[in-house]
């Protein structure tokens, strides 16, 4: 009990702790990519704690409403993180929330960071948040339909069940999987507002949509945002990587040695999944705005295709 | 006896309507009415309550020999009763309580006093109802008062139309429901639940019984395309009015559909899922877009009752589809979704509801692009309506996401299902309710974004003051509902067993003793929630966070200018409005669905005068299904007119004419 | 107590004699206020002497009659005619005063008025079918002179079209009278017995049933035109609209319900025979036509009078409808709709003469948001169309709730029909109520001196009824309609 | 005992009175129209009359006295002024043409025959003729009624029909409250009469209507 408490816990603090690194990585290989030597890998710790040192600057119209969204923002998305089984399933808490419930947990955090964007009423937060919630709109459902998918397949909506399930020899290559994996990048992508939808590195206004969202923040208020964005890049690749590359993981229970070798797998994986990211975001452009809706819309469209598919290849 | 009881609360609030009369223009009136009206709707809660987790239920029956000779007036309390008894005598307690403070707001109270209680005691008599006659009685009784207090501020432009559609609507929904219970009493005629019970209709008569069920009971509840009255009448009613038609009695309009699809109709054919859960998908992400395109606040809280409705009829429908395959434990997941639905949607609309009154009545704005920072004026009020805007948004820990959790364990159950059409209707089903959830996030973000945050688009809102201490106590109290149901959801679950059982001969298992009140709706290892847990590491996280930050780094807190991009303007008319926030969705959705215009007309180089952009949006369903109807009649009766205007010789041909007929009708007949 | 005039012949003579004694006497009263109080104190002896036919019933004579049918009638009839005199007694002052009318016309007025209740009752308590003709024809010929009484173009255009298709009216029922007797003479010999409506239905089954058909054609359309069948119901409307309030309250309450009495009577002889046509699907057929007729022409209503008598029309169709439809459930609401109609309808019209005089206008377009001037006048009329619209707690839902269902497990078709035409009138007519009751009220409004003790009797009567049946009251009901089936 | 030569001579005036209906709907000439009429009253108060001496039924004469009287002579008389007075003794507007009336007549009759012929012989044949031609009497009356857009022969049409009726009630043997029910119709006619000529009704009633109808009744087609 102890145990598996003390395992939860540093699974916590793991997320907590890797997730400005894999921000970092991705930035460098990005820059290694188009030739650049791009910033030390640490530099998003640095930024981080340079703002939780420097003064807050608020808005005149600001409400409190502002000054405590920041924490509760953090505090949804790490929790969210926290139960997605990284290095190891089954762990005290990850009942506590299935795949449905973490979906709906960063919904919890758009929804209160779309409502900070307005809060000091400039244009700018205006601009931010009402895309903010158009990409939400189409992305959010193409992610429900992805988890249809999976739990149909594994009968069930825990992650870590699903996990067990995918590595077991239940699975075949099926179709309807490979739409899933496609629809959840896409949705991982509009998510954590990487090109092509959104460019987490331009601050030309018009073409910004988390970055106008949080504009008018500053010091730990940002850090807090900040932080909390890099830990929802981990949490999707954390959930694609278990769910479609559970191998590695361990079990709840194996001891010790199973959890280091799941973190290093899982270390793996995320050195991986950053690559492809970073080598994937300097291949294409980013989209006009009104473009979105096509290619969130293709991912629901996917998700929902790859639900109905499941039946034929079921029967098949 | 628990029943008697009730019925004595209705009595006594319908003696308060007449008494209100009787204190017409006193200045005590209106605190009196609404006293006693939340006396009677508290000791109603209670009783119902009690009946519903009293295990044995007391319920019985009880006859009068009133209304119908030689039938009288037949009343039954069962766990489903109760169940809904509980849920509207919450709502009504609750906007009784609202309106003690609220009401001092009304400029015409003798046409909202006599009427209110009267609302609360048809919609409590329709639930306690036991024979065809007594529940159409008060059914309409219910819409005819409900129709008065629409028509409370009949001297507004629109409402009288509102109100007149609104009851022709209701009569429509009420013939259909009367021929429902025609064929269900058959020629015999017998008109008593319990005699309706053991006669169970053939394939074809529930069939039809069904549909009429669904045009009736759903006009009242606001299924798509019945719903256009609602938008209309809820918000032309005082607030409080507004949340008891909105939160409650669409509740009522859902029990009608319950009593007679579940319990009067017999085993369900496998299709009627089908058509039900399509209908309801359809309307809720029709009726969100709908909500999505208001800038009036309470129109917006209207439209997301229809969105709401429709959630709660897939869990119906899903429950007819598995219980005609005999799936008894995946329809009780399903029912037990739709009722806890119910009863999320009663608590939270009516909070949503007190918070837009609470806004007009200190405002007398309901034009969300006239208001805005209220969160400073107002900051309780604030607090509470987000706390709903939350749950109605089925964001987790509060109670909206339980219900539609289930909701989607539910769905995800139907690949047992044997019929293909099911198999894949559901999981699309499923999207409609994931899409329609995504957008309701969006709507509030809009209802509460526009109307508190920001800068006050207004003077009435700049210089608007927080209301009274009586609706702030109503609020808080739905707003701690909200997170209680939301975190134990496991208690609420148990609660509504007994109903579950009593419908589907099934219910899920017992929640309370799990370790940490974890909800596990079939297995452990195939789902599970526990809102508990996530509040508590939220709040604990948020905390420590914001503890380890203040001390460790840094606390101080500069105010200055926004900084918006280095350009910050002055004027409140730069930020975002209502229509522009949901501009991209309509883009997005409108085009097609509202077949929405937009035409944007700048002024030539040189002049200065601003620059021009006209929305337009059809309601596709008035276009196709009601001004047809409308135009339909009105053309015939143009045409009969004509013969208004006859000579007495031209009366006197119809004479002969008819006199001919007849004879040459008999002369072939014989 | 003789054995000429025992207490029950001596009500019969009652309710004939004091209508008339009351005409002749008030012809002579020469001061206005005293003859609108008498005309109260006759309509209200007549009502009492109503009331004793309760407990004593004469035996049956050669001309007249006393069964449960004609009691019902009698005692709504005379009921409604008390309490309209009432209100004609407080509506009759404001138009001496406003002079539309002058002191010779009002001493016309109440003679006339007693006349019709003579006429009325003569009518409902004749047993011989010939008698019955010559009073229905008087209370029409009464009811004529007091349509036209305003002597305006208008007025007399009405009372003109009233009386020239009444006249046909009565022209066809008087042949179909004849032919009754002509079937009749053939069984029970010539004489008055052939015209005896007991010893007819006694008889029916064997009279010639050709004969009977042929003599029910005319006499439905005759006695149809009085009741205000489509399509013979071109006076109705007309003759409500133009004549003075009172008078058209009494002609929807009471004057077509004795016309469909005469009809029932003659479908009573139709049933008793077997070899004839049910009467049945002729009376379905035309009370349908009229609901469905008069639905539609409720909306392009400008005069408020002419609207309700229009919505008259509709009701005399949904009775004749449930007549029609006939068995012991249908009959009985067919009953319990006459009575309430005749209770609902001239409270309705008691309140529409109140607001004519409040408002100077029966245009609709120039009377609004009554509740706001007049508060009670408004809700009263707003009570009433709820009544007449079919909605609960009124009595009304009650009737065509039972008439719908009844209806719907015989005829499923036809109930709908029904159905969805009371749905059509209901709009129509809360359309008018949102326009009259509510909205931004219009410039006039002068106080009017209402009396409102008939409209809240009337009101309270039809809301009791809508909650509570006395039981003795639903027996006897359930007794006729048998009795009628 | 009656002996079959009254049969023929009642039946005779029955069908005479057909026969005179007819020559009414013929008649395009007010002044023609109104002597018609006058010869069909004589004819009915003839029947009337003979069946008062057939059937030993002396108040019958009563009847007839009265049709004689006051629908042969007064109301003749009197229609002759009124309609100089009114300026309308020129010509009486048909709807439609005299022909295809009289075709109508002739359809109406054979109607009127072929409902009356499943009358069983219970009745008696003559009864059934009678009625027959009685029956037609009131249909051509009807006939006339709308034929005519005028009012005084419209008047003449309604009195027609009432003779018709007369001869059906003296042709049911026995029937009482025959001169009740005669003299209460004379009352009717004399009132309609009698507006008529107060109310100065024109000859059109469309000219009254419509003008009615726009001006005062507050509803506008």
């Amino acid at each position: 009990m102890i145990l598996e408490l003390a395992v939860q816990f540093c699974e916590m603090l793991v997320v907590l702790l890797l997730a400005p690194l894999l921000a970092g990585y991705v930035r460098t290989v990005k820059a290694r990519l188009v030739g650049r030597r791009g910033p030390p890998l640490l530099q998003p710790y640095r930024d981080l704690l340079r703002l939780l040192r420097k003064e807050v600057v608020l808005a005149h119209s600001a409400s409190w409403f502002f000054r405590g969204a920041p924490y509760l923002v953090f505090a949804a998305t790490w929790v969210a993180a926290a139960l997605v089984p990284t290095f190891a399933t089954g762990l005290l808490f990850n009942y506590a929330a299935d795949m449905i419930a973490i979906v709906a947990l960063l919904g919890t955090a758009r929804f209160i960071l779309a409502l900070a964007g307005l809060d000091v009423g400039t244009s700018f937060g205006g601009i931010g948040s009402s895309r903010e919630l158009m990409i939400a709109s189409l992305a959010e459902p193409a992610m429900v339909m992805v988890v249809f998918t999976l739990s149909l397949l594994a009968g069930s909506t825990q992650l870590s069940s699903i996990a067990g399930f995918m590595q077991g020899p239940g699975v075949g290559l099926r179709v309807s999987l490979a739409m899933a994996l496609v629809a959840l990048v896409m949705v991982a992508i509009a998510e954590n507002a990487r090109i092509p939808i959104d460019n987490p590195a331009t601050h030309l206004e018009l073409t910004m949509v988390h970055e106008a969202m949080i504009l008018e923040y500053s010091g730990r208020h940002l850090a807090l945002i900040e932080a909390a964005s890099f830990v929802k890049l981990l949490l999707y690749v954390s959930i694609i990587a278990c769910v479609f590359a559970p191998w590695g993981i361990a079990a709840s229970g194996q001891g010790l040695g199973a959890y280091l070798a799941g973190l290093a797998a899982y270390a793996g994986k995320l050195a991986v999944a950053g690559f492809l990211l970073a080598l994937f975001e300097t291949a294409i452009a980013k989209m006009r705005v009104f473009r979105y809706s096509d290619f969130l819309g293709a991912a629901l469209m996917l998700g929902v295709l790859a639900t109905l598919l499941l039946f034929v290849s079921r029967i098949a | 006896m628990i029943l008697a009881g009730l019925l004595g609360c209705a009595a006594a609030l319908l003696l308060t309507g007449a008494a209100a009369l009787a204190l017409h223009g006193r200045r005590l009136a209106a605190p009196v009415v609404y006293g006693v009206s939340l006396v009677a709707t508290t000791i109603g809660l209670l009783l119902a309550g009690r009946a519903l987790f009293s295990p044995d239920l007391p319920g019985g029956t009880l006859s009068l020999p009133i209304g119908l000779p030689w039938l009288g007036a037949h009343f039954r309390l069962d766990a489903l009763a109760a169940f809904f008894l509980l849920v509207i005598n919450l709502g009504g307690a609750m906007a009784s309580l609202f309106a003690v403070g609220y009401g001092a707001h009304e400029e015409t109270p003798g046409r909202v006093l006599p009427f209110f209680p009267a609302f609360l005691a048809g919609m409590n008599l329709v639930l306690m109802a036991a024979d065809a006659f007594t529940f159409l009685f008060s059914w309409e009784f219910m819409s005819l008062s409900s129709w008065a207090l629409v028509m409370a501020h009949h001297r507004r432009p629109g409402n009288a139309a509102a109100g007149y559609l609104y009851l022709l609507m209701a009569s429509f929904g009420t013939l259909a429901l009367l021929l429902a219970f025609g064929l269900l009493a058959g020629p015999s005629g017998g008109y008593e639940f319990a005699v309706i019970r053991q006669t169970p209709p053939g394939a074809a008569v529930s069939a039809v019984v069904l549909v009429l069920a669904l045009i009736g009971a759903g006009s009242k509840a606001g299924l798509f395309p019945l719903h256009a009255w609602l938008p209309l009448a809820h918000p032309a009613a005082p607030t409080h009015v507004s949340a008891l038609m909105s939160a409650v009695m669409t509740k009522v309009a859902l029990y009608g559909f319950i009593r007679i699809v579940f319990d009067l109709l017999g085993s369900p054919a496998w299709w009627w899922g089908a058509a039900v859960s399509l209908l309801g998908g359809v309307t809720a992400v029709m009726g969100v877009l709908y909500a999505l395109m208001q800038n009036d606040l309470k129109r917006l809280l209207a439209y997301s009752t229809v969105e709401n409705i429709g959630i709660v009829f897939i869990g119906l429908g899903l429950s007819l589809a598995f219980q005609a395959n005999e799936m008894q434990a995946a329809a009780a997941l399903a029912l037990t979704a739709a009722l806890f639905h119910c009863f999320n949607h009663s608590v939270f609309k009516s909070l949503l509801f007190f918070g837009a009154g609470a806004v007009l009545g200190s405002t007398g704005e309901r034009d969300m692009e006239r208001l805005g920072g209220l969160i400073h004026r107002m900051p309780r009020t604030a607090f509470a309506f987000l706390i709903g805007a939350a749950a109605i948004s089925a964001l987790p820990p509060f109670n909206g996401f339980v219900s539609e959790w289930l909701m989607f364990q539910a769905i995800l159950l139907s690949p047992n299902l044997p019929q293909w059409l099911l198999k894949f209707l559901v999981p699309t089903v499923g999207a409609l309710l994931a899409l329609s959830a995504a957008l309701a996030a969006a709507c509030f973000v809009k209802a509460f974004g526009i109307t508190f945050l920001g800068r006050a688009r207004s003077d009435v809102a700049r210089d608007a003051v927080e209301t009274d201490g009586w609706s702030i106590t109503a609020m808080l109290v739905l707003a701690a509902l909200c997170l209680l149901a939301g975190i134990l959801p496991g208690y609420f679950i148990d609660a509504l067993a007994p109903v579950i059982d009593a419908l589907t001969g099934s219910s899920l298992p017992r929640q309370e003793q799990l370790d940490w009140l974890t909800i596990v709706p079939i297995a452990q290892s195939r789902s599970s929630y526990n809102g508990l847990l996530l509040f508590f590491f939220i709040a604990l996280a948020a905390s420590l966070a914001a503890e380890a930050i203040h001390r460790f780094a840094s606390a101080a807190v500069r105010r200055s200018a926004p900084w918006d991009c280095g350009f910050p303007d002055p004027s409140p008319a730069t930020q975002y409005t209502a229509g522009s926030l949901s501009q991209p969705i309509r883009r997005v959705f409108g085009t097609v669905l509202f077949r929405a215009s937009e035409e944007v007309r700048l002024p030539p180089p040189g002049d200065a005068s601003p620059a021009q952009l006209r929305v337009r949006l059809h309601d596709i369903p008035w276009d196709v299904l009601y001004a047809p109807v409308a135009g339909v009649v009105g053309f015939v009766a143009g045409r009969l007119n004509a013969l208004q205007f006859l000579t007495i010789r031209g009366y006197l041909t119809l004479v002969f004419g008819a006199l001919v007929a007849l004879l040459m009708v008999l002369a072939v007949w014989q | 107590m003789s054995a000429l005039f025992d207490s029950g012949e001596l009500v019969l003579l009652a309710l004939l004699a004091i209508p008339a004694l009351g005409a002749a006497l008030l012809a002579f009263v020469q001061d206005d206020r005293k003859g609108a109080w008498l005309n109260v104190l006759v309509s209200f002896i007549t009502f009492g002497f109503a009331l004793g036919l309760l407990l004593e019933r004469p035996a049956t004579g050669p001309f007249l009659i006393v069964d449960d049918l004609n009691t019902v009638f009698v005692i709504i009839g005379t009921l409604v005619a008390f309490t309209t005199s009432v209100f004609s007694a407080s509506y009759i002052g404001y138009e001496l005063e406003s002079g539309h009318l002058t002191h010779a016309h009002l001493r016309f007025y109440h003679a006339m008025y007693q006349m019709l209740m003579f006429g009325m009752n003569l009518a409902l308590l004749s047993n011989n079918i010939g008698l019955m003709w010559v009073a229905v024809e008087l209370a029409t010929l009464t009811t004529v002179v007091m349509v036209g009484i305003y002597r305006t173009p208008a007025a007399l255009e009405a009372a003109w079209k009233y009386f020239l298709l009444g006249s046909v009216g009565i022209a066809l029922a008087l042949f179909g009278t004849i032919l009754v007797y002509l079937a009749a003479r053939a069984v029970v010999g010539e004489g008055l017995d052939a015209m005896a409506w007991n010893v007819l239905v006694a008889n029916a089954s064997g009279f010639d049933p050709a004969f009977l058909n042929l003599a029910f054609v005319f006499l439905l359309l005759g006695y149809g035109t009085k009741v205000g069948l489509v399509p013979l119901h071109a006076w109705l409307p007309d003759a409500h609209a133009e004549g003075p309030t009172p008078i058209s309250a009494v002609l929807s309450g009471l004057l077509l319900n004795v016309a469909l009495f005469a009809v029932l009577r003659f479908k009573s002889i139709m049933s008793a025979n077997p070899g004839a046509l049910a009467p049945g699907p002729l009376m379905v057929t035309l009370g349908l036509a009229s609901v469905v007729f008069a639905a539609f022409m409720l909306y392009r209503r400008q005069d408020i009078k002419r609207l309700f008598a229009y919505s008259s029309i509709e009701h005399m169709g949904v009775i004749t409808f449930a007549f029609g439809m006939g068995g012991t459930l249908a009959n009985f609401a067919g009953l319990l709709h006459m009575a309430l109609h005749s209770l609902t309808k001239s409270a309705i019209f008691f309140c529409v003469g109140h607001i004519a005089q409040a408002k100077g206008t029966q245009r609709m377009a120039d009377i609004r948001g009554l509740t706001v001037t007049h508060p009670q006048l408004g809700w009263s009329l707003g009570l009433g169309v709820i009544a007449i619209a079919g909605l609960p707690p009124m009595g009304l839902f009650m009737t065509e709730f039972l008439i719908i269902t009844s209806t719907f497990a015989r005829a499923p078709l036809l109930a709908i029909a029904l159905g969805l035409s009371l749905l059509v009138a209901l709009g129509a007519l809360l359309l008018r109520l949102n326009g009259l009751a509510f909205g931004e009220p219009d410039a006039r409004n002068e106080p009017s001196k209402a009396s409102f003790l008939p409209i809240g009797l009337h009101l309270a009567l039809v809301l009791v009824a809508g909650i509570w049946l006395p039981p003795a009251l639903v027996a006897w009901f359930q007794y006729v309609a048998a009795l009628l089936s | 005992m009656i002996s079959s030569l009254a049969f023929d001579v009642a039946h005779l005036f029955a069908g005479s009175l057909v026969l005179v209906s007819f020559m009414l709907l013929y008649q395009d000439r007010m002044t023609g129209l109104i002597n018609t009429f006058a010869l069909h009253a004589l004819v009915v108060s003839f029947s009337v009359a003979w069946q008062a001496h057939i059937q030993e039924a002396p108040h019958l004469y009563i009847t007839a006295a009265i049709a004689l009287g006051i629908k042969a002579v007064v109301i003749p008389v009197v229609l002759h002024r009124m309609i100089v007075r009114l300026g309308i003794h020129r010509t009486i507007e048909p709807v439609v043409g005299i022909g295809l009336t009289m075709l109508a007549g002739i359809g109406l009759i054979a109607l009127s025959i072929m409902v009356m012929l499943p009358l069983t012989a219970q009745a008696g044949t003559l009864a059934r003729e009678d009625l027959a031609f009685a029956l037609s009497v009131i249909l051509l009356g009807l006939l006339m009624m709308i034929s005519r857009r005028n009012a005084v022969s419209q008047v003449v049409g309604f009195m027609s029909i009432e003779n018709g009726l007369i001869l059906a009630a003296t042709g049911a043997k026995g029937m009482p409250l025959v001169v009740e029910i005669s003299v209460a119709f004379s009352i009717l006619v004399a009132l309609i009469v009698i507006g008529i000529f107060l109310f100065r009704i024109r000859e059109r009633f469309e000219t009254v209507d419509i003008h009615l109808l726009h001006e005062h009744r507050g509803e506008q087609p």
